[in-house]
């Protein structure tokens, strides 16, 4: 028998399969697919202080092996969530979830996180500074390190829930901005975020998107992801969240392999929503096939051959 | 519910030169109202095909979809013994049949005639055959119009170039002389249901389209705003009611 | 009749369509597949001042929609490619070619401008200031708008061929680097270099290269690029040549819509060596259905909707 | 001169639980000699895949690979009338017919068997009969031995375990009794070719593998030292002669 269970800060996982926020809503359109409760845990559609209804539309274009989406944080509001989708949530998911958290300024993250970190169902914080698709007042945070610690640093004051800061692929060096967060308090981080990139509607002659440029994610980014796992995990001592193209359970096993403590599904749900089903279930195949007994092992098992 | 399955290609012909009947068996229990769609997974294509289910019965699913692209051009070269497609099959609300009024009358043009035909069985099912008025570019793309009457419906078409029918717009056959309608239900490209929203002045029924990532309601893909608060097209459309679209 | 003819700097190429640097040799691998004074011109292999054998193998892993490369600038040096390479050139190609030069110190770069621009089949100059792959001295000279500026001002310098600068993709704002460049005095931009990546070979424990990264391109990174060229394109008054993952007629327009002035076609030769042919090829059929009659209005006609 | 085209799949079965054979017909006067690979494209793989070639006529390739990831997996799978393949033919140098000495000796591990029957072919109509050892794992995946045989070669095999034939390695056949050679020939994994260029004191060539971008020549993907410079497997090998091989 193998074991799946992981642990990310103290909360222990059954398996390392988390659907990615964006990707599963707060779980109601998936939970009459599958029981919810056979996942490790699920990172909620990423929450802002106010309601959002985000992007004009068209917000999706399609692309080789993956999609760009410009939905630009659509979602009701950090009261609402509190108010209707946690309560809601509890009926059909029974595990602590993720909350992932958008904002335009260090008050709203702060804000956000000390509301939802009160939350008994949460059990860990995903900050997301780095969404590609919302750029009010120009500010992308997770675009330096110092963003990235300003708003790591404020969160941190407010909630004693494990805070896991999400990361842009979109920088020259990760790494620096994954160091600023570990040292400003940062229990782990979670990346990648899409990468930014831009489809262009021939007939018309006009960007595919509303919004011009959106964020690709899917199996076209998963070298991308998981050199950035790779070159993070071997930068801090924190855990990581590894995502970006993850589609199956070979995958999850290169991530963790990588440095990753858990793995995010995200657009995979979108095309097949049993797509994490598939992978929680085909977990333990590949970890026998691989002579992994626990998938906590596989962490960082792979050895640079240069180091 | 919505259900996802392999369903086996029955049939797959072309109607006009570029628009295609596919009939597909395999459990149609998540179907519940016309206007729904299904969406369509083809190798090499990332994103699923939504196609609105232009009819159904207790096996079979038909869907009628037109050569626009990759996807599409790859569903109409499919077939052959033992060919099956991935579907996603139940999406979206579709059209309310309870709200028909006593004259319903149909307006489709292009490929959102399908959805209608399906429509069009059910309403006559119900006692209250509509009226159905087609709208196409040209003759060579004119289909379903003989369909549409074997059902019973008086049915009429109008071409743009007015080779075939009337010379105009679909919402040009509203003046025809006789013409009774006290409800509508439409599908087509936005310009047309723009149009159908002015020249009809009952209330009515629109189903629109949109880019979707997902089609069932999960990657908020598809939203657009409504009288009474933001709507997934995918989930809470494709059909909306005249009184909700903000225009 | 739809004419294809672009111009880059004052050079006129008879097509947009050019094989890209790392994927064609020096065109001996391709002159028995097809006639190559078909193509607009080629960018042959990134050259150094010394021979290099380059990175030890496996050099080459595959991924969704595209693959990765850590070859390490192979190549037998530019002395060895003036004497050798461009002789028997002559045979087989008969217009300007495209000299892409690789370095580690602007020296270096310097040596191989001044000496490759006195050729008179080359038509311009491609500065790869942006190579993932070697990082002797730790130095990528593309990842600053510093770096790329000095080695910009240097070459320019030493010849009088234009100099089109090789833009990396593995940074946060390439319109810095690209105005950077502008400004020391490139004549020109070539935009993306491979993004850098990475796999774990499942079975062994350890990255499948083994320089542990490599370089991904091919259809996976096409959006990514796009959206760079249209940053660009929109960010400098010099002509781009857009890369990265074209493997269709329609993407060279989109290409070019988005705002380059001609197209590199890099890892479809390798997976299908009449890629570029069948491009050339197949491109008065898309112009013409486009409604352009001439490709070069192709260039930036795509408009921004929030412009 | 290397060529593509579509091949017609005549054959696909087969040999053992996880190698197969496959019979393609169309163009093979690109071939020129045994130890020749082609480059199979798949659907779904973004690289091709490079196979050598077992065997070829003036009509067809036969191909023998083992089933180890998605591209050999898809391979497995395709058949059926009117199924083909992509392929690059004509790849890499080959093995060098000429130099064989009087009394040659193939030394073949696992899916590095079957281009020698191509070669053991050719070199016994060039009147060279060539003596065959062949090396497995098990019994279960040993294939080919009686083909040999029927070529009229004298074959041996051996396997890890001892299941099958001599238990050992394919190196150790060389020492049976009786055994004569003065040239080798051999193609396998990397340890065995190691095993092979130790044991055997005489001149011969070793066919290698290396990850592949194109496959002809261009991306420097698959480079090699040897004493003589750098050398590309795809291009100036696979095959290299004993002498020149840095090890
Ligand atoms: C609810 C709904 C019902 C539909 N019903 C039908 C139908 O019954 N018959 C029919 O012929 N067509 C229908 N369409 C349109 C159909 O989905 C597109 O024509 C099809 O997706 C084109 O795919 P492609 O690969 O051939 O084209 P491509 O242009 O190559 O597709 C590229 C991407 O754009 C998307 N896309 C392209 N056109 C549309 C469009 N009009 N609407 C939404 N997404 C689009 C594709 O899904 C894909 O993700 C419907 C669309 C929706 C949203
Ligand atoms: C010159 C040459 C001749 C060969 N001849 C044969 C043969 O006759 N029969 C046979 O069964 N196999 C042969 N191989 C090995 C064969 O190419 C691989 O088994 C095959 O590519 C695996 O593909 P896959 O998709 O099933 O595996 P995956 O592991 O999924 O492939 C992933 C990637 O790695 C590459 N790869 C994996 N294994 C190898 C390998 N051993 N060598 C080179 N690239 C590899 C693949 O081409 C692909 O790009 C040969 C290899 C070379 C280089
Ligand atoms: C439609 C869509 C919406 C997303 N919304 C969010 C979001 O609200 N917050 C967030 O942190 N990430 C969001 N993401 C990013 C994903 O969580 C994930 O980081 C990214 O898609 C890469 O993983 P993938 O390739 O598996 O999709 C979204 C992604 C998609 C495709
Ligand atoms: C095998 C390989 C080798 C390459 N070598 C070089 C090089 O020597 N110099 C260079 O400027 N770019 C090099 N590149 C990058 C390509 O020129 C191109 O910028 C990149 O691959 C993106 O285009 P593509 O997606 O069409 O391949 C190489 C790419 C590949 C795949
Ligand atoms: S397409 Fe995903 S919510 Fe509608
Ligand atoms: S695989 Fe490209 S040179 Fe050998």
């Amino acid at each position: 028998m193998v074991d799946l269970r992981v642990t990310l800060s103290g909360l222990v996982l059954d398996n390392p399969v988390i659907p990615a926020s964006g990707t599963f809503g707060y779980g109601n359109e998936f939970k009459d697919f599958y029981d919810l409760d056979i996942l490790g845990s699920f990172s909620f559609k990423g929450t802002t202080k106010e309601p959002r209804f985000g992007n004009a539309t068209p917000r999706i274009a399609e692309c080789d092996a993956g999609m760009l989406n410009a939905v630009g944080l659509q979602n009701p509001g950090i009261d609402a969530v509190i108010r209707e989708e946690l309560p809601r949530m509890k009926r059909y998911f029974h595990k602590p979830v993720i909350a992932n958290i958008g904002g335009f300024s260090v008050e709203e993250f702060q804000y956000c996180c000390e509301r939802i970190g009160k939350e008994e169902q949460v059990g860990l914080i995903e900050v997301n500074v780095s969404c590609p698709n919302v750029h009010e007042g120009g500010i992308n945070f997770g675009s330096t390190p110092e963003g990235a610690a300003a708003v790591t640093r404020a969160v941190k004051q407010v909630t004693d829930k494990p805070v896991y800061i999400k990361l842009s692929p979109n920088v020259t060096d990760i790494t620096a901005v994954a160091r600023a967060c570990e040292e400003a308090g940062a229990d782990g981080l979670s990346l990648i975020n899409t990468l930014l990139g831009m489809r262009i509607d021939l007939a018309h002659r006009r960007p595919v998107l509303a919004n011009t440029m959106g964020g690709l994610s899917g199996p076209a980014i998963f070298p991308v992801a998981l050199r950035m796992v790779w070159q993070v995990a071997h930068a801090v001592d924190i855990p990581v969240i590894g995502m970006g193209g993850v589609d199956s359970a070979e995958k999850v096993a290169e991530m963790m392999m990588a440095g990753a403590s858990a793995v995010q599904v995200g657009a995979a749900n979108l095309v097949d929503p049993f797509a994490c089903k598939k992978i929680v279930e085909a977990l333990p195949g590949v970890l026998a096939r691989l002579g992994v007994e626990r998938a906590a092992e596989l962490t960082g098992m792979a050895a640079a051959k240069t180091e | 519910m919505q259900k996802q399955g392999l369903y086996t290609i029955q049939e797959n012909a072309p109607l006009t030169r570029d628009v295609y009947r596919m009939v597909l068996a395999g459990d149609t229990s998540a179907v519940t109202a016309p206007g729904q769609f299904v969406n369509v997974r083809l190798d090499g294509c990332y994103l699923r095909r939504p196609i609105s289910i232009a009819d159904w019965d207790d096996a079979t699913i038909t869907l009628i979809y037109k050569v626009v692209g990759e996807g599409t051009r790859r569903m109409a070269g499919m077939g052959g013994p033992g060919a099956a497609l991935d579907l996603l099959v139940g999406l979206g609300n579709g059209y309310d049949l309870a709200a028909c009024g006593a004259a319903p009358v149909l307006l489709g043009g292009g490929v959102g005639v399908p959805p209608l035909y399906g429509l069009a069985k059910r309403l006559w099912r119900q006692g209250r055959p509509p009226a159905v008025l087609l709208g196409f570019n040209t003759a060579a793309d004119v289909f379903y119009e003989q369909e549409f009457r074997d059902l019973g419906c008086p049915t009429m078409v109008a071409t743009a170039d007015g080779s075939y029918g009337q010379k105009g717009f679909v919402t040009d056959l509203l003046n025809t002389a006789g013409m009774r309608y006290d409800y509508f239900y439409t599908c087509g490209p936005e310009p047309m249901l723009r149009a159908v929203y002015s020249a009809c002045a009952c209330p009515g029924q629109l189903s629109f389209e949109e880019r979707m990532g997902c089609g069932f309601g999960a990657c908020m893909g598809c939203s657009c705003k409504t009288k009474y608060g933001s709507k997934r097209i995918c989930k809470d459309g494709p059909v909306l009611a005249k009184e909700e679209v903000v225009w």
